[in-house]
């Protein structure tokens, strides 16, 4: 349940647009169903006003989209940025990879976001539309006559439910009222799998990870994934490769994948969010982020622009490979 | 079908300046390791992308080891520390994927060690042959 | 694909011993790009240097795979042959076949099994090498020495002698250093002053040298051979090409009571100041803390008694940037602070004093005029204890002391001890040793002398605590030859304090990518092999920044440095490794992992142009790398995510290569 | 503010005035002693060995005690200190000995995480000798009084951590805020001899006249001392100045050395 | 009877300090307020517990001069400790049976009416097991 209003956005956007300030705002476009939201570039206050919707189901985090668009686009870009959203806009910032100046940033609240297949789960399919009444979501399918009431809480995403923060850690413009880091339990799911035996923790990570399709849509969408050339299209890097040749090729796949953004991703859980097939690849981006919490110290990338991850850092008392490992064993 | 003694595949990562120089005073002092650890030679520890690590397993290596300088010996000064800090995050990695973490290995061997060398490369290969082949984390496309 | 020939070596019956080389050639045959193969019983002697070029031409070879001894043994050797073949001597790869394999394998059948993988390996790696050439860049002829005592004193008249252009910054007021502040040195006794200053003048005179006093270096960027460094000129609120050191304006200033540092505040200067007489630059600085006028805006008096108008209160800090091909890092050292060690009473009586302190008090133009006389109530002290050790070879963790042996300290107190009963012969002198340490030339038969000529009382044992009672000073000793608890009234008490670096050392290093130890004196190169220089190439080490050292061997480690820096700066050009990293702009993201990772700064970011595909031209940020600087160690291009950075002669592909050979 | 109070058995007999006095100052400082349930004597010195178990159970009661009722631990006579001072160290550093500690103890299990303050700390850490300095009423201004540390208020550095152990400032510090003139002299960290006294009454007489000596030599009229055996042992070998202990200095500082109420 | 290798671990262990570590400089022994009392010095316990010769320490006095006073702790340049050998060799000694130093009967000769109680309890645990 957003406390924060799409209104209140147009109108702020329709604002910054008519004054000059920006020339374009990146926001998100409502589809057919109010469930299937896109991101999109809006121009121009009419625009807005027919297709802006700011809702449930806009997880879409934006600061990747930055990298392109300030290249491409002349003038300011409005970005709506939620909290977690925020930490991968600084860490780009970190990585020079936009030009700040060429951003205009509100932070806006978010209350968590839905996993519509979680509803689906609920209701089923069919669903025609989604509205909302207090703490629950009103669902009507195609197949009942009266609309479903959802608890909002119980189809929270992932990773919403374990919510890292919600303050902005970057922004020009602050709408509706900044919150607080949270404590959380992010990383008990990577603990539990810590905890299995190596059998069980093979068996667990082969069944998730043979589904993987290798659509790359985890890594389209993930804000730490800007490379000018991927590895995985480049010839000379010797992981070039383009479709799951079989069943343990997308593991090393996703193993590169996740080692390759270890200290920069922020746990904003967009590889889990779009994954057509359901993996949880936030877990192994967690545990990097978990592994390296317990042997070099705190680090969440993105908190503060041009700090250095842990990866490209070090002290002469590191612990060694099979120290850490023990270290873990006994502390599990 | 043959019934053979199993020989592991090792690869092994040696720096240039320390643990390269300590795996030729091995061989100075013939002082003997199995035969099935192969030595590649990179500048330095740091130099050790973890993709190589994992090609090797994906093409069947049943073991890897990197080899550098001791901490604070590194020839360009701290590039052992970096190849620690990934090392460390990478077996941690393949140990949660359920990869059996003996197959991995951070040693230090100085140019002065041939005999830690030896021993190490012995110890090595003696560890991965209990384990047996790796099959967790090959390309069957490769596979003999 | 390369045109491959692979030479398979015997060596004698090192490698042919355990592995069938016959085989091995054969084997390598059907390679990839392998066009011609053979083995012979040295590849390294000359005939087999000849079959290598031979078969270059006969075979119009573009690779060579020498499957032979160690590659640390003979690859420079086989680069200079396929060089002679007019092939680029980056086309030759070595299979390690004797040290990896024949020398530890004992089976013949393994070991051929082997060093045919190996040659695989080795050719696979060749089949993707690319001619290299070593980058080229020019050399500023200047020196940049950081120091002024006479660590950097000899090195910049060295340098200057071989006719290069050298600046000296020293952070104090006048060139000099420690020396400057001694009476007599050992062995020899000559004074201090009598074999420094002249130097000092040689260095004021000397047309190649420049002397920025009252300086620090703030900045430095640039690389071996084209260094830009930032000088920062501290006010000293004195014209210096005005001012004559004529002293009037010491004598007439009020302010009379500031510590003197040279005489490590055993008496007071004006605010207004001359360190020295023998001084170099001999020019005034006027101390901003201490005068009235530059704190209050009162006063003046020192400008209106200037005849030569030098004085100029409203002097600002003075930024100056030049270029040097060559650092010579100088900085020094200092005694230890004695806060921690109070069981000896330091902060509680004046008797209490530092070797250094000793040094001033004995010296002719010291606080007491070179009467040793006792601090706290100018009398003549009776009893003197020494104490050997104070601060140094410490446990590593202990919270006071260091732990290495400060190494001048034996000497000195043994010159100490010895001048005493010389010119004091009514004087008992004790010293409490722990070891005493004399290798050096005259050395061990300079203490004897003071031993058994001079009556000097070497103790062995330490001292636990000194007592000020009254006007005495009660040490409690052990001796551990007679096994007894010694009581001793001593009438003055001298501290052999460790000594440790300058602290300006530490961020210098900083500035410098120059690696320190964890006692902050800096690494040399190779300890035994390259012991004047530091790892990062171009700044060279001189002096007791490197380790503890006395005058003889600070001299020489200062002449060495210079000569090191002439070698560098008589080049025009400098050759670089080319196997340095390279990132491929077209794929770097401009993040600076890179950057942060490289142990040189040897790379930088630059704004350029791309074409888009969509014909505008955009503007990103791309890391490049400075060959120059580069040493080829690689950790870029791991911490690249892109994989835009790559390792010439290490390339990602090249390794992966191998793996596969041998996975294969 | 409230902690927890480890008397000591001297302070219940015969330095009785070390506890009055300590009680009477803090309560005019605002701190509640809180006197720790059923303590039991610390045994005086602290074995160094390793595998002395049993001798430091009960400071690690106290210890325990203290940590459970998240309250600073404090005590005032040094000998106290030093033991249960260090067998705290010892339970945070020596994993093997806190193992076989915890065995003995009922419940949870304690690793040292409780913090220790000797009186004196706590006037400079806990309360702040400016604050001190506000409070007091009878300032002793011109006297010229000689703290007298002894070994076991600063010794091992390493676990004590309460001044540097060989020129120590608290007490001065101390004697400064009260008003009065602190005399430094270089005997102030020496021992007294301690129970030595019993096996070589001579050795303590040395030792404690050195002291003396060494105090006057440097204009002391008064010692003042945190531990009841370097006073007797001060005192009965002829110390010809008063030796009295600090917190009856400060409890006449602060005007509460009378006051029949605390 | 121990044979001096079981008698030096044994030490060793019970002090946990390690003798190598000695420089033998004397500073233990410089600082030893009860030197005079010994006849084996703090630097002596150090030196001959290193090299196992421990029997004359067992039957000498010296054990019960320390004053436990921990100056030569803090003062050793080294880190040796060797306050801690010679509780450790003292140690040693009171834990046979009937070693005790001191015993109930000596305390009357000892007290005086201003004894702390400390004293006596401090001299029990250091002279008795």
């Amino acid at each position: 349940m957003q406390k924060i209003t799409g209104d209140i956005l147009i109108e702020k956007a329709s604002a910054l647009l008519s004054s000059g300030t920006v020339s374009c705002v990146l926001g998100w476009k409502k589809g057919e169903f109010g469930y299937d939201v896109t991101p999109a570039v809006f121009s121009s206050v009419e625009e807005l006003e027919r297709d802006f919707v700011y809702n449930d189901f806009c997880g879409a985090n934006f600061s990747k989209y930055l990298v392109s668009k300030t290249r491409k686009l002349e003038g300011k870009i409005l970005v709506f940025l939620k909290p977690c959203d925020t930490y991968s806009f600084n860490q780009l910032l970190s990585e020079h990879r936009f030009d700040r100046e060429k951003v205009y940033a509100i932070g806006i609240p978010c209350e968590g976001m839905v996993d519509i297949s979680k509803v689906k789960a609920t209701v089923g399919e069919g669903i025609s539309s989604i509205d909302t009444d207090g703490d629950n979501l009103l669902v009507s399918t195609l197949y009942d006559e009266e609309p479903v009431a959802v608890d909002f809480k119980s189809v929270l995403a992932e990773r919403c439910i374990n919510c890292k923060s919600k303050k902005h850690v970057a922004y020009d413009e602050l709408l509706g009222e900044e919150g607080d880091v949270i404590e959380n339990s992010r990383f008990d799911e990577v603990a539990r799998i810590e905890a299995l035996t190596p059998d069980e923790r093979f068996a667990f990570w082969q069944n998730e990870l043979s589904r993987c399709i290798r659509c790359n849509a985890c890594r389209d969408a993930c804000p730490a994934c800007t490379c000018e050339k991927c590895v995985f299209d480049n010839p000379a890097s010797g992981v070039e490769n383009k479709s799951p040749a079989n069943s343990f090729e997308e593991k090393l796949f996703h193993i590169i994948r996740a080692y390759h953004v270890a200290g920069r991703c922020t746990d904003c859980g967009e590889c889990s969010r779009v994954c057509p097939q359901n993996i949880p690849l936030h877990l192994l981006n967690r545990k990097f982020i978990k592994d390296m919490n317990e042997f070099y110290g705190e680090y969440q990338a993105g908190e503060e622009v041009g700090m250095r991850a842990p990866l490209v850092s070090y002290t002469t008392e590191d612990l060694e490979p099979g120290e850490a490992l023990t270290r873990r064993d006994t502390d599990a | 079908m043959q019934v053979n003694e199993y020989k592991p595949l090792i690869v092994a990562f040696c720096c240039n300046w320390c643990s390269y120089a300590g795996a030729d005073l091995a061989g100075n002092n013939r002082l003997n390791y199995p035969a099935d650890v192969k030595i590649i030679r990179v500048p330095c520890s740091c130099r050790v992308n973890p993709m190589f690590i994992l090609r090797a397993f994906q093409r069947g290596a049943d073991g890897v080891i990197i080899c550098g300088c001791h901490p604070g010996d590194c020839h360009y000064t701290s590039g052992n520390y970096y190849a620690r800090r990934r090392m460390t995050a990478l077996f941690s990695m393949l140990d949660y994927l359920g990869i059996e973490r003996e197959r991995t290995r951070l040693e230090w061997v100085s140019a002065a060690e041939g005999a830690k060398f030896a021993a190490t490369m012995n110890d090595f290969v003696q560890q991965v042959t209990a384990l047996g082949e790796n099959k967790r984390l090959e390309d069957l496309r490769c596979k003999k | 694909m390369q045109r491959v020939g692979v030479f398979v070596c015997w060596c004698g019956s090192n490698i042919a011993g355990t592995v069938d080389v016959q085989a091995v050639a054969e084997a390598l045959k059907s390679e990839p790009g392998v066009v011609f193969s053979t083995d012979y019983q040295y590849m390294c002697s000359q005939a087999g240097q000849d079959m290598i070029k031979t078969a270059v031409k006969e075979h119009n070879l573009t690779g060579i795979v020498v499957c032979s001894c160690s590659p640390r043994m003979h690859e420079a050797t086989f680069r200079k042959t396929a060089a002679a073949a007019g092939l680029n001597p980056y086309m030759v790869e070595i299979a390690n076949i004797r040290e990896q394999c024949s020398w530890v394998h004992k089976d013949m059948a393994t070991g051929t099994e082997k060093a045919i993988i190996l040659g695989k390996a080795a050719v696979a790696k060749v089949n993707l090498n690319a001619p290299l050439t070593p980058g080229e860049s020019p050399v500023t002829k200047r020196a940049l020495v950081i120091g002024g005592g006479i660590a950097g004193i000899q090195t910049a008249l060295d340098i200057a002698d071989a006719g290069f252009e050298v600046d000296i910054v020293e952070k104090n007021p006048t060139i000099g250093g420690k020396m400057a502040q001694l009476d007599k040195t050992f062995p020899t006794l000559d004074c201090a002053a009598c074999i420094l200053t002249p130097k000092m003048v040689d260095v004021a005179q000397n047309e190649k040298i420049r002397i920025f006093s009252y300086s620090e270096v703030t900045d430095v960027k640039g690389f071996v051979g084209n260094f830009d460094v930032t000088i920062k000129k501290n006010a000293r609120y004195v014209k210096e090409e005005i001012c004559t050191g004529c002293g009037a304006c010491l004598e007439k200033c009020p302010m009379k009571k500031i510590p003197n540092e040279f005489n490590l505040g055993m008496d007071n200067r004006t605010a207004i100041y001359i360190p020295f007489a023998q001084a170099v630059p001999k020019v005034a600085t006027i101390d901003p803390t201490a005068c009235t006028m530059l704190k209050k805006g009162k006063c003046g008096i020192c400008s209106k008694v200037c005849t030569a108008g030098a004085i100029d209160y409203t002097q600002k800090d003075e930024y100056i940037e030049e270029k040097y091909g060559a650092i010579v890092v100088a900085t020094g050292f200092n005694p230890i602070s004695m806060d921690k060690f109070d069981e000896f009473a330091y902060s509680q009586s004046k008797d209490v004093i530092t070797s250094l302190e000793f040094e001033r008090l004995t010296n002719a133009a010291g606080p007491s005029a070179g009467k040793l006389l006792r601090p706290s109530d100018g009398k003549h002290p009776h009893t003197i204890v020494f104490v050997q050790c104070v601060g140094s070879r410490c446990e590593a963790c202990a919270e006071k002391g260091k732990e290495y042996c400060s190494k001048i300290c034996c000497m000195y107190t043994a010159k100490h001890a010895m001048l005493t009963r010389d010119k004091y012969p009514d004087t008992e002198v004790y010293v409490f040793y722990i070891d005493v340490r004399t290798p050096g030339k005259n050395f061990d038969e300079f203490y004897r002398r003071a031993v058994e000529e001079f009556g000097v009382k070497y103790i062995k044992g330490m001292v636990g605590k000194v007592t000020p009672e009254g006007d005495k000073l009660k040490v409690q000793a052990s001796d551990l030859i007679a096994n007894k608890q010694l009581h001793i009234d001593a009438d003055l008490v001298v501290l052999a304090a460790a000594i440790e670096p300058d602290k300006s050392a530490r961020p210098l290093a900083t500035m410098l990518t120059a690696s320190m130890d964890t006692n902050d004196f800096f690494t040399e190169a190779h300890p035994k092999l390259r012991p004047v220089e530091s790892p990062t190439a171009g700044v060279f080490l001189s002096g007791a920044c490197q380790g503890p050292k006395d005058i003889p061997e600070t001299v020489s480690q200062a002449g060495a440095a210079a000569s090191k820096v002439i070698g560098l700066l008589a080049k025009d050009k400098l050759t670089g490794n080319p196997c340095v990293a390279s990132s491929d702009e077209l794929m770097c993201n401009g993040c600076s992992s890179c950057a942060n990772v490289c142990p040189y700064g040897a790379i930088t970011y630059a704004e350029k142009e791309f074409r888009m595909p969509d014909r505008t031209t955009k503007v990103r940020r791309v890391a490049e790398v400075n060959p120059a600087v580069c040493q080829g160690c690689g950790a870029c291009t791991v911490a690249c995510p892109s994989g835009a950075m790559d390792l010439k002669g290490f390339a990602n592909l090249q390794i992966m290569a191998e793996v596969d050979a041998i996975c294969k | 503010m409230k902690v927890s109070y480890f008397p000591g058995c001297t302070l219940k007999n015969k330095a009785k005035d070390l506890d009055l006095y300590s009680y009477k100052s803090a309560s005019a400082l605002g701190v509640t002693l809180e006197e720790i349930e059923n303590w039991q004597c610390c045994g005086g010195v602290f074995t160094s060995a390793d595998d002395e178990v049993a001798t430091k159970l009960s400071s690690v009661r106290a210890l325990k005690y203290a940590f459970e009722r998240n309250e600073p631990l404090v005590t005032v006579c040094s000998a106290c200190h030093n033991v249960i001072k260090q067998t705290n160290y010892a339970m945070q550093t020596n994993k093997t000995f806190a193992d076989k500690v915890n065995r003995y103890m009922a419940e949870d299990s304690y690793n040292g995480e409780a913090e220790v303050y000797h009186y004196l700390e706590m006037l400079r850490d806990l309360v702040g000798f400016d604050t001190l300095k506000e409070k007091v009423v009878n300032s002793l201004k011109g006297k010229k009084i000689a703290a007298y540390y002894g070994c076991l208020l600063l010794r091992p550095n390493k676990v004590m951590r309460m001044d540097d152990p060989e020129n120590p400032t608290i007490m001065e510090d101390f004697i400064r805020a009260l008003g009065a003139d602190a005399v430094v002299y270089a005997k102030r960290n020496e021992c007294c001899g301690g129970y030595i006294s019993v096996e070589s009454p001579d050795s303590a007489r040395r030792n404690s006249n050195a002291v003396v000596k060494n105090a006057k030599a440097a204009g002391a009229e008064m010692i003042i001392t945190a531990c009841p055996l370097c006073k007797y042992n001060l005192e009965k070998n002829g110390a010809d100045i008063p030796v009295v202990y600090f917190t009856e200095l400060l409890a006449e500082a602060l005007g509460v050395k009378e006051d029949t109420n605390a | 009877m121990h044979n001096n290798r079981y008698l030096r671990d044994e030490i060793i262990r019970i002090s946990g300090v390690n003798t190598a570590k000695c420089m033998k400089c004397g500073k233990c022994s410089a600082t030893c307020p009860a030197y005079d009392e010994m006849e084996y010095h703090p630097h002596q316990f150090v030196n001959m517990v290193e090299s196992g010769d421990i029997t004359p320490l067992l039957n000498s006095d010296s054990l019960y001069k320390c004053l436990s006073c921990f100056a030569c702790i803090d003062r050793c340049p080294r880190g040796v400790e060797p306050a801690k050998v010679v509780e450790a060799v003292r140690l040693f000694a009171v834990r046979k049976q009937g070693a005790n130093r001191m015993t109930a009967n000596d305390v009357p000769a000892i007290v005086d009416e201003d004894t702390p109680q400390q004293l006596l309890v401090s001299a029990f645990r250091k002279y008795t097991k």
